[in-house]
């Protein structure tokens, strides 16, 4: 017990066939050093949820190059090429769930609930083989938690508590996720002391999380730079 | 007319959906260009998935922020009051309610309004990202695309052949011919472009339309 | 639509035996303005849904106690006296739930599901009349949402266009209630521009927002005064 | 021996229950007590239901804000890395299996970890609060009480006859006499008190105990 600093030793130890979940939406906010640190330690045959599979340069897209996933589970691979051709060559298995019930089965599983009912999907090949529910005149299909073993996260500042605080858009899936891994790893641009987030900003408790380290040379790509011509 | 302007076209026909206090999910391509239109001190704020309310104009150069995107995954700015969240209140928000209105682009709309436009069998799957929820939860769904395929074929049909997205979601289709309500008896046809007639457009169309008091498509605000 | 900043309108116009829920979490954080603007409109045969019932002579306590409410649903009502008086009598209906269970149902409400399983409560009155299941080898009561027409809810600072902060354990209920009801009345301490909140730290956007009122003479009172000598 | 100094024992007993790293919930009475008896430079982060991690000390008289309460709604302090949050993140901590251990009252608690502790029948209801949900998601719970009620019948029974509080849930039960684990097998006596006697307890015991190696109880960190 107690939050650990140093995630070289976990991440050694993740084994074959581990479900890794990674948080960021496209390449903002994603875990970039552990995802490096995996790419070193090469182990196979790993399941990976994020929202998305990174572009083929960068982000999970290295690990999918590098042969150690067999299955994503996303709710959209748009970006990534590399993947598009292992798709039809049958040479990985893709789970598509819709974005908010993706986000939902995550947060249940952290939250401790033996599933939910929502009405997304409904109709849809997302609810086929699944049971639906007539609740207050409104269908619903029933949808499980989705549970990992391990939840790679990023923020921008973290304490020596383990405490997180992520700017802007970073957050997306990367609070969820610590929730609803066995083993939760964090890392982030800054590390502080415990006291060092405001205590009703933290947005990922510490007990969430159980390594927590500053990373290195954050690449943060940006995946479409859109701007304007400045006014001035 | 360039397909380049009948697209913002169908943005500006749109922008006269919006009303004072809304909050709009803007999805991508025709429905991004919506947010040039909002009139003039209309309090408008926008919703993007990935988690924020209060969506700017694109920065400038020297203002993007790997640590700012929205769900299109571009670089953008923040408005004061802008908030930010995580994906799961980013979509409890949606599947709840709370969003006024969501423009989205489609491949086909039913007749029920049933829309589909994620996935072309045959075609590498990319993937709904946040598009069922989005249908699913919002209070008004606008469908922002071109009346017919490229080759012609008609993009509203009787009910559709693509895999969907949602079943009797779409409150109103827009396209560079018309504007569709989509009722309890059907679609009714209550606007018509400057540059085509109800005849036209019911020959483009694949499904019946009720005609209604047809007026002439408005783009301004 | 839009904000409006003055609630002496919304808080008339509710009908009598309208759903209102309240948050707060014993005296803390409780929208105790709103609370005695509902006083003096006197509309009947409310049902309240709250953490606790107030005390006797503070809070919900006193629209008990002026006979407005005809139904509580609450966690824990230990603290008022005058309740416990009417639930003997039979002069009002009283709904527990279990405290987890009540804080995900309102949530449930507010983010569109149908419904959850949780472990909660599985073997205890609790469960009697509701479905179970298994899942994945433990067992599960399955539980509805909880909707309500109004949500008075009590925030330490509110900008403009409705963001809400709250300060150390004011949270509590506040949050997810505003999500839940079909209008949110929020009471703020201090009223700032847009902008005044930092926005990574606003805890309930504006969206769920549809009153934002700066409250006038804040009593906060507390339940029990528990303090060490200082040692200085 | 004073009702106070047992249930000082008790809290000293379960004391030695905490390791470095634990995340803990106190409920009130006994349970409270605990966290006088943390053991010097050991990690433990208390957790109130009511929306914090980190409860440090009862504050001050000056320091004291209504602003700052945990579940029993008395005043309390933070410490440096607390941290605030609503009752729907405080519960998914609880039921999401966050929560190292829970320490609660009990009125009863049967052979096979039944826990009874919100409720007699006849008496007035006040409400279970959070104690359901902290018995089914906490990792391990520790019911705190006295061995017997005021007149001298067991509390350990072989099945709860007041209503429960959730179904095998309870881990060990520590009481002014006694230490008894709920293994699969049923309670296993494990300590007894240094004032009393193995025959004593079962005596004093409803249910069936299975003795196991028994040592003295230990108090003391």
């Amino acid at each position: 017990m107690g939050i650990q600093y140093d995630p070289a030793e976990m991440i050694a130890g993740i084994p074959d066939g581990a479900r890794i979940m990674m948080g960021g939406f496209g390449m903002c906010g994603i875990p970039e050093n552990s995802i490096a640190m995996l790419l070193e330690t090469g182990q196979k045959n790993l399941t990976i949820l994020s929202n998305n599979a990174g572009v083929d340069t960068f982000g999970i897209g290295l690990l999918i190059n590098s042969g150690q996933v067999s299955k994503m589970i996303s709710t959209y691979i748009g970006e990534n090429t590399v993947l598009e051709k292992l798709l039809i060559d049958g040479g990985i298995e893709v789970e598509l769930v819709p974005q908010g019930t993706f986000a939902e089965r995550i947060r249940a599983a952290g939250a401790g609930l033996g599933g939910f009912f929502t009405p997304t999907g409904v109709g849809t090949v997302v609810a086929e083989g699944k049971e639906t529910r007539e609740l207050h005149g409104k269908t619903f299909v029933f949808e499980e938690p989705l549970h990992a073993d391990y939840a790679f996260v990023k923020a921008s500042v973290g304490d020596r508590k383990g405490n997180l605080f992520y700017r802007k858009t970073t957050q997306n899936f990367n609070a969820v996720m610590a929730m609803a891994a066995k083993k939760t790893i964090a890392e982030v641009e800054k590390l502080v002391d415990a006291g060092g987030i405001e205590p009703e900003s933290v947005h990922t408790p510490g007990l969430f999380v159980d390594v927590v380290y500053q990373g290195a040379n954050f690449e943060k790509r940006i995946e479409k730079r859109t701007y304007r011509t400045a006014d001035r | 007319m360039k397909s380049g302007s009948k697209k913002e076209r169908i943005a500006q026909r749109i922008a006269r959906e919006l009303r004072d206090g809304f909050y709009v999910n803007l999805g991508i391509g025709i429905p991004t260009m919506v947010a040039d239109y909002i009139p003039e001190g209309m309090d408008i704020t926008l919703h993007s998935e990935n988690g924020m309310l209060g969506i700017g104009p694109y920065p400038t150069e020297s203002e993007m922020n790997a640590d700012l995107i929205n769900a299109g995954k571009e670089t953008i700015s923040e408005t004061p009051g802008s908030s930010y969240f995580g994906s799961d209140l980013s979509f409890a928000m949606v599947r709840g309610g709370h969003i006024d209105l969501s423009i989205l682009g489609g491949m086909q709309v039913s007749e029920s309004g049933d829309l589909a436009n994620w996935m072309v069998p045959g075609s590498v799957v990319k993937g709904m990202g946040g598009a069922m929820d989005l249908v699913a939860g919002s209070r008004r769904v606008v469908v922002a695309m071109m009346h017919t395929s490229k080759d012609g074929s008609p993009k509203i049909l009787p009910s559709c052949t693509l895999p969907l997205t949602g079943v009797g979601v779409v409150t109103m289709i827009v396209t560079d011919l018309a504007v569709i309500e989509v009722t309890k008896k059907g679609l009714l046809l209550t606007e018509v472009a400057p540059d085509t007639t109800v005849d036209e457009v019911r020959e483009k169309t694949g499904a019946t339309l009720r005609i209604g008091d047809v007026r002439e498509m408005l783009f301004a605000n």
